[in-house]
């Protein structure tokens, strides 16, 4: 099976890339996501079929990763064939095959139970995305992807060498060193403390820099800001995803360790500081690419705040991964049709989304409301469920900075966004616009928007199953 | 034994100082390409029982970090017709300077770490730490994007340096990704180097700052 | 009793004005007019028709009326003489306050109606002035529930008398200055206002009431004596907190309280002048500080 | 019953296409408003207060249910959600705002809808939804016509002050669900609570629903959003959607069992304060409706006094205060409701036929819409609290409620000020609805605006009527109403026994109600003997006191009315004043005019947010686009983590050892 997840969509990455016509092309994108989403959810009803082999298992945070990814991918390609009917002029080979790339990359991180493997399918959809920034070619684009290149690459070295690290401290009583999920797990409390520590380190920051953590989150507003919408939204809601996901597990080791009072200080407080410089950064902006950029880091900040309160917040750290990729994926989507109706992401140009665009410009108003944490809405029930967290770890102070934090996040999303949205639009006639609402380029978000709001008011019974076990198996009580 | 290799390891020192000190890219190709060949010679030291993966690895080593890699970046230099000195944000004094307090802050360091017993008279640890500091210096010292690529290849070189003590950790399938994984990184990286230089007609990263807040 | 207090309520009120009147007169070395000659006033402006203003409406017609209905209603709640009110029940003392300020409404009302700025300036003197002498009023109200702890007016002006002790006679005294000032003001008497003046830019009361003719105007004259008259009976309880004699005594007793009182103000109007119209607001602003200074004493 | 009414509210979202959508969308949402009425009319027959349990699963089981409190709070929303619409036939007709009309009547439709289920919940998750849909769609409702950027700037200070609130009411349930144990919004046994986290509570409670009612710290947003909404929505935000802030604070402190001594002088001294302010600062203002907003201010502060006392009666259990004031706070809950909302409507007659809001700008338009002129002065004589309309009832409860504190209450000076304090707000308020009324209706007109003026449709006036008639009957006859008032009381007081204590046992309505008859009976009867009597009536222009032809631009004005009282107290307005210089001899036509800032808004946050902007702007500096820097600081990063996580301590030692 999971040879299957890895291997279909590298096959139809190359058919895509030795694909002639630059018309058809955009369907392989759906053609591989329809399949992809059907395996995930057979893996996902069918247990026996979790596990491959010792290195590729599908434990219960990957399945929750999985699912996610292959869910907005869908929505993404869906979206994505209309985008590139809009841009016929630019070829979409490297874009395409990278595009489904990305889907195997993903499928390999959520199935390695080997932190070396693991580390390699991270760097590999670096690789694979880094293409995709650049699909607009221009200068700009090329510096977004060369920052995001070099920095990521740069941050995910330190990453491999604090896995080494880990391998090492697995050598100390004589033992045999090992990178194996599970056996490192077995032998958690036997590690030896130092090296741990620094292999802690050094994996926060390099998966940190992939997650786009303060202050190594520099290269995410330039790469969010210039590629695609869509390239944004598989950035923020997928790949930030696996990013979390690799440290997710080094987290496990960590506290199956026994580490957790030590990993605990440190995580809350970069959480924070994420938060606050996506605050500071949001204030004033002027593009509204780069607003979501700093929204992601924030959520990015948010999670790991979740991770350092602990258990009592893990369910709404999982819940909040899933809320945040989709909604997300409604932000960058929708801000992409408005990028191209006005023909500028700047807000002083743009005005009037609502009057213009009525579907796109009300879906990225509701998504805005969501992502700020406003019921009824998916985004507001994880964030609920971190506070309830942070009040029961008796956290008060941490709590009221993340309240504060919110707010502060709040004001300076919304200034410019509804500054944006509002009033009346330059663009007198709505005939002559290059661009308009229409069912291809609004039905993928308006989905995406649904689902945000069913987990909203209500969390379907298999997913809070799995996100049970996934605490369960983080080692929380469900 | 263990002489043999603290005295590679040295030499990978000293290359890193070559590597900091010369002002002309395509020396410090030479230099990389070098190191990247004792590297690949490691492996076979450090594990005295031979087995067919090891040279394999070994092998492999050596023909992408000092072969493939060396030849892909004078080919991107080569296209670039333009001066071909390093543009260092400090001088080469300095950054000199700092490869050497870079060195002894990892001898240190190693000092303070609890290693385990048969790594403790080998060289390998601080050689490590000190190439790692090497390429960060490089990465953030210097303005060419062509020298921060190779900043970062001796960066991976370093932490490869560290990987040798733990061979028997990573599977062969891994240890071949890893590998594969730099070497696309830096063919990506050229390719945006040809790019940058098309488009900026330069290879300044000091270009590169238009996106910015 | 009821009687008696009805045949007072409405019959006794212009002959203050009589009696300020011959005070000033006196005081003034001339005869001046005959005591009665408020009454004759009223009788003569009931039998003349009316002039209305283009500009007006119905408030403008139905202002007067509204003063001198709430003033009565008012007059039944307040006790006389050592008797009770016809009206007295829980909380009266608030519905008291409030009628004043609903006759004040509507004569304000009434004023701006015209048009006119001199009617303007005077309705704009008259509401400021009574955002100073209603919370002036309640102090006093505070420190008589305080002494009686009871809320009805009736109970609160008779009961704390009986017993008259030093720390209860200071707020006594303090209030009594101060609600004889708002008196003053609120019957527009020297040296808040000159009823006799006719310079339009000084006046407060006369001013609202220029474009009134015949009937309503008679009304309205009535109505302030009336009004003047009940504040007096307010007043009067908290100057004589004494219970003499039999009930008989009382009614005369009470009278002539009430005339003195007509007295004393007659005598403040003939030696005092007029206060600048900007520096009235300090007088009132005094009487709400010996009325709050009294509340304080009670407290301490 | 209750399911009517919340699944009476979405279906008028269907149909907002053509210019019949509006109809039958107040068709339905008068259906609703019935509905509604009947349900909370059975409500407080009804002995046993119903409540339904359904599982939510993401917030553990909800539960909603309704009891006399909710159910008195039920009467306003859908009264008033049921007239607004009706009104909206007429005010903002379809055809001729074609482009946000339907946004209107959506979100008309979805606020009203949140407030049913804020006041039903008893689960603080299902209380957070309602809020919330009530927050956004106000918002949506105040931004109505967003292509003014006046508006938009009101919409988003409004969102702005309902976040910060929204949030610190999540921190409030967040903790009650930690140490209640559960989000259910019931009653607490005693002492489960250490002492501070009961105030934590009271404070993050004050701050959450004071920002929503508008209590005077928190007021900033409130007279921007509801001059610039539409005037139905203004109707609707100040008489409804305050009172949404004071039902939480109400429903939120019974849930304590013992209330600490210090609340009831809090919320006292809180009430006095946005009294006095509110009134205040509408006398200094010249926009009609704004001064209205201030006024609801006012009207806040005045309820929280009633609330102040009956906590004071309840921390030192005096069942007397309790009711009294209780019955104070909810009886003027529904009065101001009554009369803000009529006047407010009024107002925006008003706006509708003259198209401005400028009070100096009208005059003289008793004449042209006598029917309006006559609502508006019931519902000013009725928010001035004077007999025998409505709001003198709610008043003398808490008069009453003060005078015993004072006669034989325990709390001190601060709190025994009270009453002549409210009487000062009283006659201010007097003031202030004079110089409307005069300025507005009497007189003659002062510009060209009211040339064109109208009385206004059908639909707008049958609201008014309604209402109008509310405040008399409340006026008079207040013993109608005390069973619903105790029964609510009664709710929010489980704990101690009221029993025969009843609004009417500690308040003598009757005979008020008697003399408030008597007043109007005589009022009409001396009205009829002298104005219908056969005299001779002439009539003429105004005296005009020697000066020759006084034109309609010499009449007092309201700014020149209100300015006797504004310059006694400059010194909390603050009023600019701009005056001309006159210097050559024949000076050309000069106007000078002054204004008052909002004293929040304008004097703290707006400096305070400029500063914090230039704050932020100060570390762009860090982010200037080099890559060299970008990598620098993940080394620095690493670099600081290391350091920290060395043992220093042992290292230094072990230096220096040798």
């Amino acid at each position: 099976m999971a040879f299957l997840l890895i291997f279909f969509p590298l096959l139809m990455a190359g058919a895509a890339a030795i694909f002639k016509s630059n018309r058809w092309r955009p369907l392989f994108l759906p053609l591989t996501a329809l399949p992809q989403l059907f395996f995930t959810i057979m893996v996902l009803v069918k247990p026996e079929l979790a596990v491959t082999n010792s290195w590729l298992v599908l434990d219960p945070p990957g399945k929750i990763v999985l699912l996610l990814v292959n869910t907005l991918f869908l929505f993404c390609s869906l979206y994505a064939v209309s985008y590139l009917q809009y841009r016929k002029e630019r070829d979409n080979r490297v874009f395409c095959a990278c595009l489904i790339a990305f889907a195997g990359a993903v499928s390999l991180v959520t199935w390695s139970q080997h932190l070396a493997l693991m580390w390699v399918a991270i760097e590999a959809t670096t690789l694979v995305t880094a293409p995709l920034i650049y699909f607009n070619h221009n200068q700009l684009s090329i510096e977004a992807m060369w920052k995001y290149l070099l920095i990521s690459s740069v941050g995910i070295a330190l990453a491999l060498l604090g896995t080494f690290f880990m391998a090492y401290s697995s050598m100390h009583g004589g033992k045999e060193a090992t990178l194996s999920y599970v056996t490192l797990l077995k032998n958690a409390p036997h590690l030896s403390k130092t090296w741990l520590h620094l292999s802690f380190i050094l994996l926060f920051i390099g998966y940190g820099t992939k997650m786009g953590l303060a202050p190594m989150h520099t290269w995410k507003p330039d790469s969010y800001g210039e590629s695609p919408g869509i390239i944004g939204a598989i950035l923020a809601g997928g790949l930030t995803s696996c990013a979390f996901l690799a440290f997710l597990r080094v987290y496990h080791i960590c506290h199956a360790a026994g580490e957790f009072a030590y990993m605990s200080k440190t995580l809350v407080f970069m959480g924070l500081i994420s938060m606050a410089t996506a605050a500071i950064f949001m204030v004033g902006q002027r593009d509204l690419k780069r607003m979501l950029a700093y929204s992601s880091i924030e959520h990015m900040g948010i999670v790991t705040l979740g991770l350092g309160i602990g258990t009592p917040a893990l369910f709404g750290t999982l819940l909040h991964i899933i809320s945040n990729g989709l909604t997300k994926g409604v932000l960058f989507l929708s801000v992409g049709n408005i990028h191209r109706a006005f023909g500028s992401k700047n807000v002083d140009r743009v005005r009037g989304a609502i009057r213009l665009l009525p579907f796109s410009g009300t879906l990225f108003l509701i998504a805005f409301l969501a992502i700020t944490g406003s019921p009824p809405f998916a985004p507001f029930v994880s964030i609920f469920a971190i506070l309830n967290g942070a009040f029961e770890a008796e956290k008060y102070i941490t709590a009221g900075l993340f309240l504060m934090f919110l707010l502060l996040v709040f004001i300076g999303m919304g200034a410019p966004i509804l500054k944006a949205l509002q009033g009346s639009s330059p663009v007198p006639n709505r005939e002559k616009m290059i661009f308009r609402d229409t069912i291809a380029s609004c039905g993928p978000i308006i989905g995406l928007m649904v689902l945000v709001f069913i987990l909203g008011v209500y969390i379907p019974v298999p997913l809070s199953g799995l996100l049970n076990d996934a605490v369960h198996f983080l080692g929380g009580q469900p | 034994m263990t002489n043999i290799i603290n005295t590679l390891l040295v030499l990978i020192l000293v290359l890193n100082f070559f590597s900091l000190g010369s002002s002309r890219i395509q020396s410090i190709i030479h230099t990389v390409a070098i190191q990247g060949v004792l590297l690949g010679f490691l492996p076979l030291l450090v594990h005295s029982h031979l087995n067919i993966w090891l040279l394999l690895a070994s092998l492999t080593a050596i023909v992408i970090k000092g072969i493939l890699i060396p030849n892909m970046m004078s080919r991107a230099l080569r296209n670039v017709q333009i001066k071909k000195e390093v543009e260092p944000l400090i001088g080469i004094m300095p950054s000199l300077i700092l490869g050497a307090i870079a060195t002894t802050f990892a001898l240190l360091f190693t000092s303070q770490m609890p290693l385990v017993p048969e790594h403790n008279d080998k060289l390998i640890v601080p050689a490590a730490i000190a190439t790692m500091l090497t390429g960060f210096i490089l990465l953030t010292t210097r303005f060419k994007a062509l020298t921060q690529v190779i900043g970062y290849l001796i960066l991976e070189n370093g932490i490869y340096i560290f990987g040798i003590l733990l061979l028997g950790a990573m599977p062969m399938v891994v240890e071949m990704g890893v590998l594969l994984d730099v070497f696309v990184a830096i063919f990506v990286s050229c390719i945006i180097i040809a790019k940058i230089n098309k488009s900026f007609s330069s290879m300044d990263t000091r270009m590169l700052s238009s996106l910015k807040e | 009793m009821i009687i008696f207090h009805l045949l007072l309520l409405i019959l006794m009120p212009p002959l203050l004005f009589g009696v300020i009147n011959k005070t000033k007169a006196w005081f003034g070395g001339r005869s001046g007019m005959p005591l009665l000659q408020p009454y004759y006033d009223i009788i003569k402006l009931l039998r003349k028709g009316m002039v209305f203003s283009t500009t007006t409406t119905w408030i403008f017609r139905i202002g007067p009326i509204v003063t001198l209905t709430t003033m009565f209603i008012a007059g039944l709640l307040v006790p006389m003489g050592r008797f009770n009110a016809p009206v007295s029940f829980t909380g009266d003392l608030i519905l008291f306050a409030y009628l004043f300020g609903l006759s004040r409404f509507f004569t304000t009302a009434a004023a701006l109606d015209t048009g006119s700025s001199f009617e303007g300036m005077g309705s704009a003197r008259e509401v400021t002035f009574a955002i100073l002498s209603e919370p002036a009023l309640f102090f006093a109200f505070s420190v008589l529930v305080k002494m009686s702890s009871s809320f009805s007016l009736t109970t609160m002006l008779h009961s704390p008398f009986n017993e008259l002790s030093v720390d209860i006679a200071a707020p006594l005294v303090l209030i009594a200055i101060g609600l004889f000032i708002v008196m003053l003001a609120e019957s527009c008497r020297i040296p808040v206002d000159d009823p006799t003046t006719h310079l339009e830019l000084t006046m407060i009361h006369e001013a609202m009431v220029l474009d009134h003719s015949g009937p309503l105007f008679g009304i309205i004259s009535y109505a302030s004596a009336l009004k003047l008259f009940i504040l007096g009976t307010v007043l009067l309880h908290i100057i004589f907190p004494f219970q003499i004699g039999t009930a008989w005594i009382n009614w005369p007793l009470f009278i002539c309280e009430m005339l003195g009182l007509a007295f004393v103000i007659g005598v403040i109007e003939s030696i005092m002048a007029r206060l600048q119209m900007n520096h009235v607001p300090y007088l009132l602003i005094s009487a709400l500080l010996f009325c709050a200074f009294g509340f304080v004493l009670l407290f301490r | 019953m209750v399911f009517a009414v919340i699944s009476g509210l979405p279906t008028i979202l269907l149909p907002n296409s053509s210019r019949w959508g509006q109809k039958i969308a107040s068709g339905f949402m008068c259906c609703s408003t019935l509905l509604g009425l009947v349900g909370s009319g059975l409500a407080f027959m009804s002995t046993e207060n119903p409540t339904l349990k359904f599982p939510w699963p993401s917030m553990g089981n909800s539960t909603i249910g309704i009891d006399g409190l909710s159910a008195f709070f039920l009467v306003p929303v859908f009264l008033i959600g049921g007239l607004g619409s009706l009104y909206g036939l007429g005010y903002w007709p379809q055809n001729r705002h074609p482009s946000n009309s339907k946004k209107l009547i959506l979100f008309w439709g979805l606020m009203v809808g949140g407030m049913a289920l804020l006041l039903i919940s008893r689960h603080a998750m299902a209380f957070l939804l309602g809020w919330e849909l009530m927050a956004l769609s106000a918002f949506f409702l105040v931004t109505t016509e967003d292509n003014h950027l006046e508006n938009r700037k009101a919409g988003w200070i409004y969102l702005i002050s309902t976040h910060l609130g929204t949030l610190s009411l999540l921190a409030l349930f967040s903790l009650w669900r930690w140490k209640s144990g559960s989000f259910a919004l019931q009653p607490i046994s005693a002492n489960t609570l250490s002492l501070t986290m009961t105030n934590v509570f009271f404070f993050l409670a004050i701050l959450g629903f004071g920002l929503k009612a508008g209590i005077m710290p928190f007021h900033f947003w409130l007279p921007a959003a509801h001059a610039t909404a539409p005037s139905h929505v203004s109707a609707i935000l100040s008489g409804v959607v305050l009172k949404m802030g004071i039902y939480g604070l109400v429903r939120w402190l019974s849930l304590f069992p013992e209330i600490p001594r210090a609340w009831g002088s809090i919320i006292i001294v809180l009430g006095l304060i946005s009294g006095l302010a509110g009134v205040l600062f509408a006398i200094g203002q010249h926009d009609l409706k704004r001064l209205l907003a201030y006024h609801s201010i006012e009207n806040i502060g005045i309820i929280l006094m009633g609330l102040g006392i009956a906590l004071v009666g309840k921390s030192y259990d005096k069942p007397v205060l309790v009711v009294l004031g209780m019955s104070g706070c909810l009886l003027h809950v529904w009065n101001h409701c009554f009369f803000k909302s009529l006047l407010f409507l009024c107002a925006g007659s008003v706006v509708h036929s003259t198209q401005t809001r400028q009070i100096d700008l009208l005059g003289g338009l008793a004449k042209s819409m006598p029917l309006t002129a006559a609502m508006f002065l019931i519902g000013a004589v009725a928010i001035c609290g004077l007999p025998p309309l409505n709001g003198f009832i709610s008043e003398l409860f808490i008069y009453l409620g003060f005078f015993r504190i004072v006669a034989n209450g325990p709390e001190g000076l601060a709190v025994a000020f009270g009453a002549p304090v409210l009487a000062a707000i009283g006659a201010l308020a007097t003031a202030c609805f004079v110089k409307v009324y005069g300025a507005v209706f009497l007189g003659s007109p002062r510009s060209n605006c009211s040339d064109a003026c109208h009385e206004s449709p059908f639909f707008m006036t049958v609201p008014k009527f309604i209402l109008a008639g509310l405040c008399i009957l409340i006026g008079i006859a207040p013993m109608l109403f005390t069973d619903t008032i105790s029964k609510a009381v009664a709710i929010w007081n489980p704990a101690m026994q009221l029993g025969s204590i009843s609004p009417d046992s500690v308040a003598p309505l009757l005979k008020i109600s008697i003399l408030s008859i008597a007043l109007i009976a005589g009022v009409l009867i001396i009205s009829l003997v002298i104005l219908c009597g056969k005299k001779k009536v002439q009539s003429a222009g105004t005296w005009d006191c020697g000066y020759a032809k006084p034109d309609s631009r010499m009449q007092y004005t309201a700014s020149s009315f209100a300015q006797s009282i504004v310059m006694l107290f400059s010194w909390i307005l603050r009023p600019h004043e701009h005056n001309p210089q006159l210097k050559e001899y024949f000076p050309k036509a000069q106007k000078m005019e002054s204004h008052i800032d909002e004293i929040v808004l304008d004097r703290l946050l707006v400096p305070v947010s400029n500063m914090f902007r230039r704050f932020c702007g100060w570390f762009h500096r860090f982010q200037h686009g080099l890559i060299q820097h970008y990598i620098l600081y993940i080394l620095i990063t690493l670099f600081l983590m290391i350091c920290i996580q060395m043992p220093f301590k042992e290292l230094i030692y072990h230096w220096f050892k040798h």
